[in-house]
């Protein structure tokens, strides 16, 4: 029970697709559909589940009052206050009307946090360049030789250090030549790479021989 | 034995893919590019009764223009003949950049039925179009309101033409493919152009509904034909007779009605075979070399820099009597870069307990952390050290990125550690992470498949597992016969195949570009064609 | 001197996040017009875009959240005016749940109208919201654009669309009513149906999943709006003419701007991006220098092949 | 400055989360835990009206039954006798339900079947979508001819026209034409020859890996120059917000 019908199911859902994609007669197609659509529910109750189990935690640590319970506290109160104005009070289905008080929330306060979280980054990238990215190699310096001409050339910048040169010929032509030539190059020998990658991971789990998924036991 | 075998293999892949070649069928085709695609309609609005004449102008026309010979129009009563010649236009009518050239014949009678035919004396040969008729002037009830412009082509609608309906090939049914050649109001870009309106019915003699409509445009450039698929409440197995109508400020022009055809579902997807093919070896291989290796048979796999530098990092630790830091990345168990990193995991720990230095590993997962507790022990274990081990090594700090990303930091800085790895699934705080043991003067082995974050380790990392190397060295470690059979498989199924077809295909190619062959290297890239 | 230059290593990166902070910021105050050379790859997305007929109907997939706010909304707003302009119909999805929302904004930003009330035929009265204005032109709300929502499932969202559209996404998001009510629906069974999709992406699921899908299965063209960071991944992509155009970053949001005409955003932040990078390089060389000026000193031993 | 409330809230969480860059502390906690918080609970909300109701209370017909919905749904069709295979949305909605069994340990392990269902389909479907356009497509522009033939005899015709506007052919096109597919080729090659595990690194074999490295450096610099291009791009972004839409600096 714990492992055969899991086993099982993967196997179906897993060829069906597998077997949709070289025949389409049906009844291959109406059970790709009804599996794709398995899909769409269980991801939404299982982005459910991510919701439920972080409050589970956040009401723990209120309960055993945890170093961080104040914390924890606005983090449930900011939960509820988006679901049940998002659930009861924007409008049903037009909940994500111009407007709206879920609308009101997400501008004023979840996109903002969620824009600094992102810029932060900004400044980490500005500090590991001062303190971490060394040519410390031939490789790593052909990396930053790379990611200069392509900062440079992505920019006006470059164009203006070599403006010496004949047009057409500056730093912007060259990380367009990097880009559209020597990257796709390295990336498709890395797309190439993880296809494979992919394939093998997917027939060991289709076929049962990978059951990490299923966690131990 | 392995080159025999993917010798071996090449081999066998070749020769389908050859036999598959002869087979190959031409997509759905059907619409010739005939000189001329000659087209008359009575002209709208024409009160005296005239016909005017619309074709598709020769290959050269519009490049050299001005030397382009006349287009003659030949005119008959019966469409055996004899045609003789009323007029001759030049490529200037209406506009030289039209891709359709256009006469009107005004020396007509209302009523009676005529026949024209296009020729044109290029380069000492006579291109002949093809026949169109019967057609009869119709005088008019009243002219058009507005001035009638220069640009004929601007005052009246044209029928799309050579519309032609078939099942649509590789489908489970419920459509029927539409193609057509468009409506010479259409090429000339009118901006009155308003599309086209697709009319149905189950009957030749009708009646037709409109079934749907579609923009103005081509599909294929080089055929000038729209294509369309009417997907609406077909049912499989019935027949279906369509015709199309060109819409233009308010006219209609239909072409001729076509059908029928019937929707049918396909048992395979005829265009896929390559992919079957192929797909079909790498799988083969995969679980071949799975099972050589569950039978016990060694697998070569090549030295992997980055995990030789492990050794060395650990005794580096040990002389300096500082403690090594293992981060297994952000992710949880089904993610299969945290796996490998944890493989990678085991390697470490069992070096720390020989040398007996301090291993740390700060997880973000509590199953990670489970999981990470299993193999540092086992591998304590197996170094005769049990004693040595204990739970403190592998310890929880959250499971926020940031959150996480920060403790490390924090840790790293108080406890200055000799060696950092960092394997496993890496987000944005790669580098937060990187920059800080750099900071320390840490040795840094890393190693991930997260593309956007491996030049961030590579810049900042003395040594680094790129992408499929952090697979091949938990493989490596592990002795697996699930992964290195995968790893063999791949390689041999996949990376020696494409190495082998790209070098074969482009030495090909190349004799084809060079003896300005276009069938070759036309040949070579529809074979792979993805469907 | 190698004092100066260990201090120079060990310096609070604090100082760092204020040079920083400071080289973004002073450029937004000055408005400078920097020469913007277009690439190949956004004149193909633009090229591609000008072969639509009129009336086509354009997919436009917001896979993104306001963490890439800055780079995608203004390509979302250039390309939704130029939508407008040149009588394209664009249906709206996201196959992240931000990205409907985002979308919402992009069409309300670009709106000419106030949410004024409009005249039209002489007695007509509207409100804004329904009706984008953007310079003569117009577009209606159900006519000429629609928001579908989100969808969750990844590619199997657009796996599904590929059989069937309207079992996907049955119903829009202004009125909650189901989609086939709407004209712009008329003639949309399946994504193959749609003469372009685009898709603005920041990450998984985006730019690769269209790419498998909509392109290699059912052969609906596919133009990609990328952060930065995914652009350089969609490159091999558009070497093999599966995708048709990308603008990476807000670099190509800036060439994407020049072509539609409409400069803004993206063209006014390329100061402060150019500073940006000229920054980091600086940081990079002077970085390495400390470090090899100091190193012979240290037992680090970094320099290996 | 703005005078509207939302503007001033959005710019306090903006500073808050800032406020880390100086330490760790309490207003950036307070930030990101309202962030959590906030964040889960718009997926929540955004999954009950987008798959929730339309996925189960329209498609099974259950709106409808309650006059919310004006379209009939599987139920509906069921007991008029018409097949719909919506119907089987109820066992998916029981799958659902079984993941939600995770959250107590005890009967946690239902919770693999419906995760077999999703596990199987990304395995199914991506074992042949990868194939396809990562590994086919690819392949399929890599056996192009060592040379661009076309782009060689246009190169004339260009220099034609730039000689005229009194400049050279630009970098460009001289390299699409000459070395373009060459790089193509050999460096997807050499990329997969580095990827190669079977074989040890020796003679020519060991040299084109090599050469293989050092074009997946390239690559890496690439990748390094956009990804810096984005990270800042959404500070600007942001700086932009505060500079103007908050405090109104700059219009």
């Amino acid at each position: 029970m714990r492992r055969e019908i899991p086993l099982i199911l993967t196997g179906i859902v897993g060829i069906t697709f597998f077997v949709q994609f070289f025949v389409p007669h049906s009844p291959m197609r109406e059970l790709s559909e009804t599996f794709s659509d398995w899909y769409s529910i269980i991801s939404a109750f299982a982005i459910w589940l991510g919701g439920l189990n972080l409050m589970k935690i956040s009401f723990e640590k209120v309960y055993k009052k945890d170093k961080d319970w104040f914390f924890a506290v606005t983090t449930i109160v900011s939960f509820f206050l988006i679901l049940i104005v998002g659930l009861f009070f924007s409008g049903g289905r037009q909940y994500l009307e111009q407007g709206s008080g879920y609308d009101w929330l997400y501008r004023n306060i979840y996109s903002p946090l969620s824009a600094t979280m992102f810029a932060l980054l900004a400044f980490f990238v500005a500090s590991a360049s001062y303190r971490a990215f060394r040519a410390r190699n031939a490789q790593a310096t052909v990396l930053l030789l790379a990611a200069f001409i392509v900062m440079a050339g992505r920019t006006p910048f470059g164009d203006w250090i070599t403006v010496f040169l004949p047009e057409g010929w500056r730093l912007s032509n060259l990380s367009n030549v990097i880009m559209n030539y020597f990257n796709v190059a390295g990336q498709r020998a890395i797309m190439i790479g993880i296809a494979l990658g992919i394939v093998s991971t997917s027939l060991r789990i289709i076929l049962g021989i990978e059951r990490s998924h299923l966690g131990g036991e | 034995m392995g080159k025999k075998v993917a010798l071996g293999i090449c081999i066998i892949i070749i020769l389908p893919l050859l036999i598959w070649l002869v087979y190959l069928k031409p997509g759905p085709s059907s619409v010739s590019y005939p000189p001329y695609d000659l087209t008359a309609i009575s002209t709208p609005f024409d009160t005296a009764g005239s016909v005017t004449l619309n074709w598709f102008c020769l290959e050269g026309d519009n490049d050299s223009a001005a030397t382009f010979p006349n287009y003659n129009i030949l005119r008959s009563q019966a469409p055996e003949g004899p045609f003789e010649g009323i007029g001759s236009v030049g490529f200037e009518y209406p506009r030289a950049t039209d891709i359709s050239r256009q006469y009107r014949d005004t020396a007509v009678v209302a009523g009676f039925s005529y026949y024209y035919k296009i020729s044109c004396d290029l380069q000492g040969e006579t291109i002949e179009s093809n026949i169109f008729g019967p057609i009869s002037p119709v005088m008019a009830a009243e002219a058009a309101k507005v001035e009638v412009p220069v640009d004929k082509s601007d005052i009246m609608v044209f029928p799309p033409t050579q519309l032609r309906v078939f099942d649509t090939p590789n489908d489970a049914g419920g459509s029927i493919t539409l193609e057509w050649k468009v409506s010479a109001s259409d090429a000339a870009k009118s901006l009155l152009f308003n599309g086209y309106d697709i009319y149905r019915s189950t009957s030749a003699e009708g009646p037709f509904e409109k079934v749907g409509e579609t923009t103005g445009g081509v599909s294929d450039v080089d055929r000038q034909v729209k294509t369309l698929r009417d997907g609406k409440d077909i049912i499989n197995g019935q027949e279906y007779y369509y015709y199309v109508a060109a819409k233009w400020d308010g006219q209609e022009a239909n072409s001729e009605i076509a059908g029928p055809a019937v929707s049918r579902q396909q048992w395979f997807h005829t265009g896929r075979g390559v992919s079957l093919v192929l797909l079909g070896i790498l799988i083969g291989s995969i679980l071949y070399f799975i099972n050589r290796a569950k039978a016990g048979k060694e697998l070569f796999i090549r030295k992997i820099a980055g995990l030789e530098a492990v050794d060395e990092a650990v005794g580096r630790a040990t002389e300096m009597g500082r403690a090594i830091f293992y981060v297994p990345g952000i992710q949880d168990m089904n993610n299969m870069q945290t796996i490998a990193g944890l493989t990678i995991l085991g390697r470490v720990a069992k070096l720390t307990a020989e040398y007996e230095t301090k291993l740390e590993v700060p997880v973000s997962r509590s199953l990670v952390m489970v999981a990470a507790r299993e193999i540092v022990k086992e591998a304590y274990l197996n170094a005769g050290r049990p004693d040595y081990y204990n739970d403190d090594i592998v310890y929880y700090l959250t499971d926020d990125q940031f959150g996480y990303a920060a403790g490390v930091d924090g840790l790293v800085i108080r406890k200055k550690p000799a060696t950092v790895f960092y394997q496993g699934a890496f987000f944005a705080e790669s580098l937060i992470l990187a920059e800080t043991g750099n900071s320390i003067g840490a040795i840094q082995i890393a190693g991930t498949a997260m593309p956007a974050q491996l030049p961030f380790f590579v810049a900042a990392c003395d040594y680094t597992l790129i992408g499929e190397e952090l697979f091949a060295a938990s493989a490596y470690l592990s002795r697996e016969p699930k992964l290195l059979g995968s790893l063999k498989g791949q390689d041999l199924g996949g990376k020696l195949i494409f190495l082998s077809l790209a070098l074969i295909f482009v030495i090909i190619a190349t004799i084809g570009a060079f003896s300005q062959n276009a069938v070759i290297s036309d040949t070579i890239q529809r074979m792979f064609n993805v469907n | 001197m190698d004092k100066f230059w260990e201090r120079l290593l060990t310096i609070d990166r604090r100082v760092i996040f204020v040079v920083i902070f400071l080289a973004l910021s002073v450029p937004i105050f000055l408005q400078i017009g920097l020469p913007i050379p277009v690439t190949r790859e956004v004149q193909v997305l633009y090229d591609s875009l000008e072969d639509l007929p009129r009336d086509s109907k354009i997919l436009v997939s917001c896979d993104f959240d306001p963490g890439s706010e800055p780079e995608l909304q203004p390509m979302a707003e250039a390309a939704f005016k130029y939508f407008v302009e040149n009588d394209l119909r664009f249906i709206v999805i996201g196959l992240w749940p931000q990205g409907p929302i985002q979308g919402n904004r992009a069409i309300e930003d670009i709106d000419e109208s106030d949410d004024e009330y409009i005249v039209k035929d002489g007695d007509t009265l509207y409100f804004g919201a329904d009706l984008v204005v953007v310079g003569n032109d117009t577009a209606w709300y159900g006519i000429d654009f629609i928001n579908l929502g989100f969808q969750v499932g990844q590619e199997l969202v657009i796996q599904r669309m590929g059989t069937s559209f309207e079992a996907t996404f049955p119903s829009d998001r202004r009125f909650g009513r189901p989609q086939k009510e709407f004209p712009i629906m008329d003639g949309i069974y399946r994504l193959a149906d749609f003469d372009f999709v685009f898709n603005l992406s920041a990450g998984y699921p985006g730019t690769v999943e269209w790419v498998q899908f909509a392109v290699d299965r059912f052969h609906v063209p596919v133009g990609a709006a990328n952060t930065a960071v995914q652009a350089p991944l969609a490159y091999p992509y558009l070497d093999t003419g599966q995708l048709s155009g990308i603008l990476g970053g807000m670099k190509g949001g800036a060439e994407f701007e020049k072509l539609v005409g409409h400069q803004a955003r993206a063209t006014m932040f390329m100061t402060s991006q150019t500073m940006a990078h000229i920054f980091v390089m600086l940081f990079i060389i002077v970085g390495n220098i400390a470090f090899f000026a100091t190193m012979k000193k240290s037992d680090r031993r970094g320099i290996r092949e | 400055m703005s005078s509207e409330f939302g503007i001033w809230l959005a710019a306090f969480f903006t500073i808050g989360i800032a406020s880390f860059l100086y330490k760790d502390n309490p207003l950036y906690k307070f930030c990101e835990s309202v962030f959590v918080g906030i964040s889960a609970g718009y997926w929540a909300v955004a999954l009950f009206w987008e798959n929730l109701i339309t996925k189960m209370f329209d498609g099974l017909g259950i709106s409808y039954s309650l006059g919310l919905w004006p379209e009939k749904g599987a139920l509906q069709d069921i007991f008029s006798g018409v097949w719909n295979w919506n119907i089987l949305h109820v066992l998916a909605a029981i799958l659902g339900i079984m993941m939600l069994m995770r959250l107590f340990p005890k009967i946690g392990w239902i919770a693999r079947w419906p995760l077999s269902v999703i596990v199987g389909s990304t395995a199914g479907l991506w074992m042949i979508t990868y194939f396809q356009s990562n590994f086919l497509s690819q392949l399929q522009k890599t056996v192009i001819p060592l040379f661009d033939i076309g782009r060689i005899n246009e190169l004339s015709e260009i220099g034609a026209v730039m000689a005229e506007q009194g400049r050279s052919i630009p970098l460009d096109n001289y390299f699409a034409a000459y070395l373009g597919n060459l790089v193509l080729i050999f460096g997807t090659l050499a990329g997969l020859v580095y990827f190669y595990f079977s074989k040890e690194h020796k003679g020519i074999f060991g040299r084109t890996a090599k050469v293989g490295i050092y074009f997946l450096m390239i690559t890496f610099g690439a990748s390094f120059g956009y990804t810096v291009m984005s990270r800042m791009s959404l500070l600007i972004g942001r700086l932009y917000f505060l500079f103007s839409t908050w405090l109104g600096f700059v219009n």
